[in-house]
C-alpha cells in the first residue's frame, strides 16, 4: 500500500517549475539555435563575437538564465526519469547527491566561462 | 482448520467412507467406457474442426506454479468453431468446455460490468467478453495483464491493485450532511455530469496494466486509483475540507505527478474513462492548491 | 478455523448492505464471497430503485402495485416492509455518495416504470446497479469490514435435528479459491446468505455466470424450504449469443418487433390485444417463443428489434448505450440492421424461504436478495423491485443477525403457521440418487451430530468438504461437469421456460434425474489446488442440478397460469386453489411437496385478489 | 512488480510494436531530454575552453567544427531538440488539459514537423563543412 507523504508540497512544486522552465526554454532555446546556427553561422564562431554579445548586460543575463533554467529542467527530468523508474532509498538519495553536484559544477563552470569572455560582470 | 480427523471419525457416518455398491460400480465402470468413446469422439470433432474453414486459432498462454508440464509458462493452441457475435471470452470458454477443462481465467458477467476478464488480447489490454472475435487478426494471443503476478493460466493477483484503489480513501466523506429525516443532499446536475465518466470504473486493471509508471513504480497510485480519488475531490457534495484533505493524498510522492500522460491507460480503458485528462486535472487542482500557501 | 459474530456468505448489494447493518449494530462480521464484492452480479442492474419519495406519492401505493404485480403470490407483510423501509434506504445512499441522476433542483431524478402508479424510480443513467453495488463497496472499505473474497463457500454447518425448525446455524465452510484449502468459518451470531440469482440453471440468461444459485442449494439440503421455486421471469429482449439485455426502453421509445417474413407480429399475430411491442415483459417473451415455434423465427432462435426508423439521432440521444451493447456482444450495429433479440432467463422470484427480518426456520440463518424469497415478488417481479429488496431485507437481516431488536416476524417460516401437504405425479424419483455413493459428491448439507459444541460442528462440517473434495480431486478421469451442466440447461430452456407442459416438464424431470447419475460419476481433471475454476464449476453443476429438479417440480404441482408461471393445461389465474406458495423441503434427499397460504392481510387493509391486466 | 518468474518480452520494450502514440512520445521525450542534458554538459565543457585563452576557443570550436561528424550530430542534435521542444509544447498542452482527444495527431504532427524543419536546415547546418 503506497503509504503517505508529508512532504507533498515540493513534488507539486518541482513539476511546475518543469513546466515553467520549459516555456521559457521554448523561447530561449530557438532563440539561441536561430542566432548561432542561421544568424551567425557555426564555423564563422569566434572568441571576439561571443565577447561581443557577452558583454551586453541583457544578452549576459539571459545566457545566465538560460543556464540555469536548462541545468534545473535537465537534471529534474533526469532526476525524476530515475525516480519514475522506481528508484528509492539510498539510490535514490545518491541520484539526488550525485545530480545535485553535477548542476552546481556546471552552473560555476558556465559561469566563468561567460564571465571570462564579458571580462567580468558587464555593469 | 486442522485436517486432521477427530477421534470419532469412525463412527461417523460419513457418505465418503462408504463402499459404493459393486452396482454401482459397475455402472461406474460402463459410464467410463462410454466416455472414453466420447473423448475419442471430442478429439476427431476437434481434429475436424482444424480443417474447418470457420474456425478462430487462438494461443492461449498457460502457467500453473503445481503442474509438472505447466510450471514453464508455454502457449497451448485451440480451434474454436467461429459464430457470428463471437467474443473472445466465449471463445476461451468453449475452448475450455471442450478441449480442456483446466484452461482457467476469471470471468463472471459477460456483459463489462464485472471487470474480471481483462487480458492481453492481440497485444493489448482489453475485456475479453466485450471484444469481438471478428475484429481481430489471428492468431488471437491471449494472454495475462502485463505487470501483475500470474497465480495461473490468464488469472493474475489483483491484490496490488486493490491495494491502491483502497489507499485513496475511495469512499465519500463530507461533513455537511442534510439534518432532516429522508433529506437528500443535493447535487447540481452539472457537477454530476462531471464526476460522471469517473464513477464509471469497474476494477478491470487494464489501465494500470498498460501504464509504464506503474509497471516501474510498484507505489505509484496508478490511472485507476487516482481516477477514483477524482470521482471524490470533484464530487460538490464532500465539501472545501475534505477535498483539502484528498488532494493531500494525491501529492504524495507517488500521486498524481508520477502521471507523464502516456495515455496508455485512457486508451484501454473498456468504459471509456478519460483518465489522463483526470489526473491531469488533479495535477492542475493541486498546484492551485498549493500556490494558496505561498 | 475463522471466527466472527456475523458471516455473511455473498457480497452483491444484499451481503454488502447486511454486513454494514449488522456493524452498526456493533458485530464482528465478515463477508465470504467467491468473487471480489465489486465484481458481483448487481452490478449489471441498468433500471433503477424503486421507493416512494415524493409528494403524492406514498408507501401505500407501492406496496399496491407491488402486491397487483406479484399477481397476489406476494405476503403483504414482506410487501409492505418493502415499501416502508426502501425510501430511507435510498437516502442512505444517496448520503453515502451515490452518484444519482439528478434533477435541474439537484434532487435525485426518478423515472416512470411498468406497473408502477407514480414515477418513483430512482436511477443512475443506465448503471443503477453499478453504482448501488460500488457505492456500498466503499462504505465497506470506509468501516474496514474483512472481506474473504475468492473464498467460495461449499456448505454451511448446521446441527442435525430431525425437524430443520430445531436445527441450529453455526458457521460456513470455505474455499480459498487461489490456494485450495478449506477453511472452517464459525459465526457466533448468525450467517446471511446473500448469494443471488441462479439464472445459470438455463442456457440463455442475463445472469452472470457465477450465478449459480449456491445459496439457495446450500440452504435446501439443509433442510430450509424454498419457496415458489417455479416462478422465473423471462426478459424478452436479450442478445441471443451472450444474454446481454436490452433495455425495455427501446421498444419504449418505439423500437419494433419483426419475425423472419418481416411481419410486425405482435401486431399481425394479435398477440396482445392491441399493446404491441409495449406489452408486458411475459406476454412478449411469449409471443417470440412462438414465433420461433412455429418457424418465423430467425435461424429457428430469434427475432428482430428494429430502431433504425427512430433515426440516428434520437437513437443517439437516448439509447446510446444500446448501440455499444449490440455492437460489443453481438457484433450487430443497430443502426444498420436490426438487432437479434430472444427471450432470456432474468430473475428468480422464488428461493430461501425467510420472514421479513430475513431469518429462515433454522435459527442463526438468515437469507437476503435475490437469493431470498420472503415474497415480495410473488409470481412476478416488478422492475425495479429488485435492487430495494437487497438494500431492505440486508439491512434487516444484518441488524437481526446482530442482535438488534426487532418486531416479530408476521411470516411463518417453516411449518410452524398453517400449511398443507402436497403432491405431484413425477415420472422418475426426485432428489438423491446416490445413497452415498461415489466419493458422497452429492451429500445432504448440514448432517453431523446434534450435541456437538458449535466449533466442533463447524469442524465436522469442514471435514466432510475435505472429503468431499479430494473425492472429486481423485475421480482424476471422472465425467466433465461441463456436459452435465449444459445437458440440465438445455434441457431446462427446452422445457421449463416460458411455456410449459406437462409432457416437456416431465421429460425435464427425467432429464434431470439422468444428470444426477451422471453427476454420481463426475471427476475433476484439473489437478493442481492453484485457482481450480473445473472443481469450483463442478460443485457449482450439483447446486444447479438441484435447483433445476425444484423449479421443474413446482412448475409441475402448480396448475394453473399465474405471473410468469404459463401451463398450457390451465389458462386461468386459479385463486380457489392456487392463492398458495410451493414449498419444497429437501427431507434428507427425497424432496417434499407442501404449500402454505398467502398473506393478504396487509398492516391496515386487505389486498384483494384482482384481474392483472397488463 | 514482483514476478514469479520472467515474461520476457511481454512485459518490456519488446513489445514496441504495439506501443500507442502517447507511449512513443513519452519515449522520445525522454530519449531527447537526455540528450540534451547530455549536450549541455558537453557544451559548457567545451565552451569552457575559453577560461584557458581566447585563442584555444577559437581554434577548438573552429576544428570542431569543420569535421564533417561534428555537423551531422548537430543536425542530430537540432532534430532532438526541435522534437523536444514541439512534443514540450504538445506536453504543456496536455498539462493545460488542452486538446486532449487529439494528443495523439499532436505527436504525429511533432514528428512531422521536426523532419521538415530538420530538412530544411540541412543546407544551413552543413554550410562551410565541405569549402
Ligand atoms: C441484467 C440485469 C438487470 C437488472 N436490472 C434491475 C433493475 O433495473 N432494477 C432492479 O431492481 N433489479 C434489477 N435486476 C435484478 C437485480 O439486479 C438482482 O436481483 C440483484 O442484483 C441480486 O443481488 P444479490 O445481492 O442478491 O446478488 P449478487 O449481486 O448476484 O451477488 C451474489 C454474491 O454472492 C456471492 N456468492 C455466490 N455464491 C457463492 C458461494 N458459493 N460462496 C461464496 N460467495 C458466493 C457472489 O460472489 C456475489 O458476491 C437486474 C438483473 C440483471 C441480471
Ligand atoms: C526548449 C524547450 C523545452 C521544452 C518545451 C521542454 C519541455 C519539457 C517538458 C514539458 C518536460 C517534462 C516531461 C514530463 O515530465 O512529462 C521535459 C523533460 C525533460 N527535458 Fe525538456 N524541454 C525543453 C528543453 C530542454 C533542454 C534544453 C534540455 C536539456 C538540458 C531538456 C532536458 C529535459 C530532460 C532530461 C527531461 C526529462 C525527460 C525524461 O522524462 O526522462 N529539455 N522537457
Ligand atoms: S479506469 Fe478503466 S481500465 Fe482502469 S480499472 Fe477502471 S475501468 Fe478498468
Ligand atoms: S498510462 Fe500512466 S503515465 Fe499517466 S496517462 Fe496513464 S497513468
Ligand atoms: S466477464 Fe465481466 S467484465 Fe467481462
Amino acid at each position: 500500500m503506497a503509504e503517505r507523504y508529508s512532504s507533498f508540497q515540493r513534488g507539486g512544486r518541482r513539476w511546475l517549475w518543469q513546466r515553467i522552465t520549459a516555456a521559457f526554454l521554448v523561447v530561449v532555446l530557438a532563440f539561441h539555435f536561430f542566432l548561432l546556427h542561421f544568424v551567425h553561422h557555426a564555423d564563422e564562431v569566434t572568441f571576439a563575437m561571443s565577447q561581443g554579445r557577452m558583454q551586453e548586460l541583457t544578452y549576459f543575463s539571459l545566457m545566465i538564465l538560460f543556464l540555469l533554467t536548462a541545468t534545473f529542467h535537465g537534471v529534474n527530468g533526469v532526476y525524476n526519469a530515475l525516480v519514475n523508474q522506481g528508484i528509492s532509498g539510498t539510490k535514490k538519495t545518491a541520484a539526488k547527491l550525485v545530480l545535485g553536484v553535477a548542476s552546481a559544477v556546471l552552473i560555476v563552470q558556465g559561469v566563468r566561462t561567460a564571465l571570462a569572455w564579458a571580462g567580468g560582470v558587464p555593469l | 482448520m486442522s485436517t486432521q480427523l477427530p477421534e470419532q471419525a469412525d463412527e461417523e457416518s460419513s457418505a465418503a467412507e462408504v463402499e459404493p455398491t459393486s452396482q454401482a460400480r459397475e455402472r461406474r465402470l460402463q459410464k467410463k467406457r462410454e466416455r472414453a468413446e466420447e473423448a475419442e469422439r471430442q478429439a476427431e470433432k476437434a481434429e475436424k474442426a482444424l480443417d474447418d474453414e470457420d474456425t478462430y486459432h487462438l494461443k492461449v498462454f498457460r502457467y500453473d506454479p503445481e503442474i509438472a508440464g505447466k510450471k514453464e509458462p508455454r502457449f497451448d493452441d485451440f480451434h474454436v468453431p467461429f459464430e457470428k457475435g463471437m467474443t473472445v471470452l466465449d471463445a476461451l470458454m468453449y475452448a475450455r468446455d471442450t478441449y480442456d477443462s483446466s484452461l482457467t481465467f476469471r470471468h463472471s458477467c459477460r456483459q463489462a460490468i464485472c471487470g474480471s476478464d481483462a487480458m492481453f488480447v492481440n497485444g493489448k489490454q482489453r475485456l475479453c467478453c466485450k471484444t469481438q472475435l471478428s475484429d481481430l487478426e489471428e492468431p488471437v494471443r491471449i494472454e495475462p495483464l502485463p505487470h501483475a503476478e500470474v497465480v495461473k493460466d490468464l488469472v493474475v493477483d489483483m491484490e496490488h491493485f486493490y491495494d491502491q484503489m483502497e489507499a485513496v480513501e475511495p469512499y465519500f466523506q463530507t461533513n455537511d450532511l442534510p439534518e432532516g429525516e429522508l433529506e437528500e443532499q443535493k447535487q447540481s446536475r452539472e457537477n454530476r455530469e462531471k464526476v460522471k465518466m469517473s464513477t464509471r470504473c469497474i476494477w478491470c486493471g487494464a489501465c494500470m496494466s498498460s501504464c509504464n509508471i506503474a509497471a516501474g513504480d510498484n507505489e505509484y497510485l496508478g490511472p485507476a486509483a487516482l481516477n477514483k480519488a477524482y470521482r471524490f475531490t470533484m464530487d460538490e457534495r464532500e465539501g472545501e475540507d475534505m477535498k483539502q484533505q484528498r488532494l493531500e493524498i494525491l501529492e504524495q510522492e507517488h500521486g498524481v505527478w508520477r502521471c507523464q500522460t502516456q495515455f496508455s491507460c485512457t486508451e484501454v480503458c473498456p468504459k471509456d474513462i478519460p483518465l489522463t485528462e483526470h489526473i491531469q486535472e488533479l495535477k492542475r487542482e493541486a498546484v492551485k492548491n498549493n500556490l494558496k500557501f505561498w | 478455523m475463522h471466527e466472527h459474530d456475523v458471516i455473511v456468505v455473498g457480497a452483491g448489494g444484499a451481503g454488502l448492505r447486511a454486513a454494514i447493518a449488522a456493524q452498526e449494530e456493533g458485530a464482528d462480521v465478515a463477508i465470504v464471497s467467491k468473487l471480489h464484492p465489486v465484481r458481483s452480479h448487481t452490478g449489471a442492474a441498468e433500471g433503477g430503485i424503486n421507493a416512494a419519495l415524493r409528494e403524492g406519492d406514498s408507501w401505500q401505493d407501492h406496496a399496491y402495485d407491488t402486491m397487483k404485480g406479484s399477481d397476489y403470490l406476494g405476503d403483504a407483510p414482506a410487501i409492505e416492509t418493502l415499501a416502508q423501509d426502501s425510501p430511507e434506504e435510498v437516502i442512505q445512499l444517496e448520503h453515502w455518495g451515490m452518484a444519482f441522476s439528478r434533477e435541474d433542483d439537484g434532487t435525485v431524478s426518478q423515472r416512470p416504470f411498468g406497473g408502477l402508479s407514480f414515477p418513483r424510480t430512482t436511477y443512475a443513467g443506465a448503471e443503477t446497479g453499478h453504482q448501488l453495488l460500488h457505492t456500498m463497496y466503499e462504505q465497506l472499505v470506509k468501516r474496514g469490514i474483512e472481506v474473504y473474497d475468492e473464498w467460495y463457500v461449499l456448505d454451511l454447518a448446521v446441527s442435525d435435528e430431525a425437524e430443520p425448525e430445531e436445527r441450529d446455524c453455526h458457521g460456513v465452510v470455505g474455499y480459498d479459491i487461489q490456494s485450495g484449502s478449506i477453511e472452517g468459518f464459525r459465526a457466533r451470531d448468525g450467517v446471511i446468505l446473500a448469494t443471488g440469482g441462479l439464472g445459470q440453471v438455463f442456457d440463455h440468461t442475463t445472469n452472470a455466470v457465477a450465478n449459480t444459485g449456491d445459496g439457495v442449494a446450500m440452504a435446501y439440503r439443509a433442510g430450509v424450504p424454498i419457496e415458489d421455486m417455479e416462478f422465473i421471469q423471462f426478459h424478452p429482449t436479450t442478445l441471443p449469443s451472450t444474454g446481454v439485455l436490452i433495455t425495455e426502453g427501446v421498444r419504449g421509445e418505439g423500437g419494433i418487433l419483426y419475425n423472419s417474413e418481416g411481419e410486425r407480429f405482435m401486431f399481425e399475430y394479435g398477440y396482445a390485444n392491441n399493446d404491441g411491442e409495449l406489452a408486458s415483459r411475459d406476454v412478449v417473451a411469449r409471443a417470440e417463443l412462438t414465433e420461433v415455434n412455429e418457424g418465423r423465427g430467425i435461424e429457428d432462435e430469434y427475432v428482430h428489434l428494429d430502431m433504425r426508423h427512430l433515426g440516428e439521432e434520437r437513437i443517439v440521444d437516448r439509447l446510446e448505450n444500446i448501440i455499444h451493447l449490440s455492437e460489443d456482444f453481438e457484433g450487430v450495429d443497430p443502426l444498420e440492421e436490426p438487432m437479434p433479440v430472444k427471450p432470456g432467463q432474468h430473475y428468480a422470484m422464488g428461493g430461501i424461504e425467510t420472514d421479513e427480518n430475513g431469518e429462515t426456520c433454522i435459527s442463526g440463518l438468515y437469507a437476503a436478495g435475490e437469493c431470498a424469497c420472503a415474497s415480495v415478488h410473488g409470481s412476478n417481479r416488478l422492475g425495479g423491485n429488485a435492487l430495494p429488496e437487497l438494500i431492505v431485507f440486508g439491512a434487516r437481516a444484518g441488524h437481526h443477525a446482530a442482535g438488534r431488536d426487532m418486531k416479530t416476524a408476521e411470516i411463518p417460516t417453516g411449518k410452524r403457521g398453517e400449511w398443507d401437504a402436497g403432491d405431484v405425479d413425477t415420472p422418475v424419483e426426485p432428489g438423491d440418487v446416490s445413497g452415498g455413493g461415489a466419493g458422497d459428491a452429492v451429500a445432504d448439507g448440514g448432517a453431523a451430530a446434534s450435541d456437538l459444541d458449535p466449533r466442533e460442528l463447524v469442524e465436522r462440517t469442514t471435514e466432510r468438504a475435505i472429503a468431499r473434495v479430494e473425492a472429486l480431486l481423485e475421480n482424476e478421469d471422472g465425467r466433465n461437469h461441463a456436459e452435465i451442466r449444459s445437458e440440465v440447461q438445455e434441457s431446462m430452456t427446452q422445457h421449463v421456460n416460458v411455456f410449459r407442459e406437462e409432457a416437456g416438464l416431465k421429460q425435464a424431470l427425467r432429464d434431470i434425474r439422468e444428470a444426477r447419475e451422471d453427476y454420481e460419476d463426475v471427476g475433476v481433471a484439473d489437478q493442481s489446488r492453484t485457482f481450480n475454476t473445473d472443481l469450483l464449476h463442478t460443485i457449482e453443476t450439483r447446486n444447479i442440478i438441484d435447483l433445476a429438479e425444484a423449479i421443474t417440480l413446482g412448475a409441475l404441482a402448480r396448475e394453473e397460469f399465474r405471473g410468469a408461471h404459463w401451463r398450457k393445461e390451465y389458462q386461468e389465474r386459479d385463486d380457489q386453489d392456487w392463492l398458495r406458495h410451493t414449498l419444497l423441503s429437501w427431507n434428507g434427499g427425497s424432496p417434499e411437496l407442501w404449500f402454505k397460504p398467502v398473506i393478504l392481510e396487509g398492516e391496515d387493509k386487505r389486498y384483494e385478489p384482482k384481474i392483472r391486466s397488463y | 512488480m514482483s514476478q514469479s518468474y520472467n515474461r520476457g518480452l511481454i512485459e518490456d520494450f519488446g513489445r514496441w510494436r504495439e506501443f500507442s502514440a502517447g507511449m512513443w512520445a513519452w519515449v522520445f521525450h525522454k530519449f531527447t531530454g537526455w540528450v540534451l542534458v547530455g549536450y549541455l554538459f558537453t557544451h559548457i565543457a567545451v565552451l569552457s575552453t575559453a577560461l584557458t585563452s581566447p585563442e584555444a576557443y577559437t581554434t577548438t570550436i573552429q576544428s570542431l567544427e569543420s569535421l564533417l561528424v561534428v555537423r551531422l550530430l548537430e543536425v542530430g542534435l537540432l532534430a532532438v531538440a526541435v522534437f523536444h521542444i514541439l512534443n514540450g509544447l504538445r506536453l504543456l498542452f496536455v498539462d493545460l488539459g488542452i486538446g486532449l482527444e487529439s494528443q495523439d495527431k499532436s505527436f504525429y504532427a511533432s514528428l512531422l514537423l521536426t523532419g521538415a524543419i530538420v530538412i530544411a536546415s540541412v543546407p544551413t547546418f552543413l554550410a562551410g563543412v565541405f569549402g
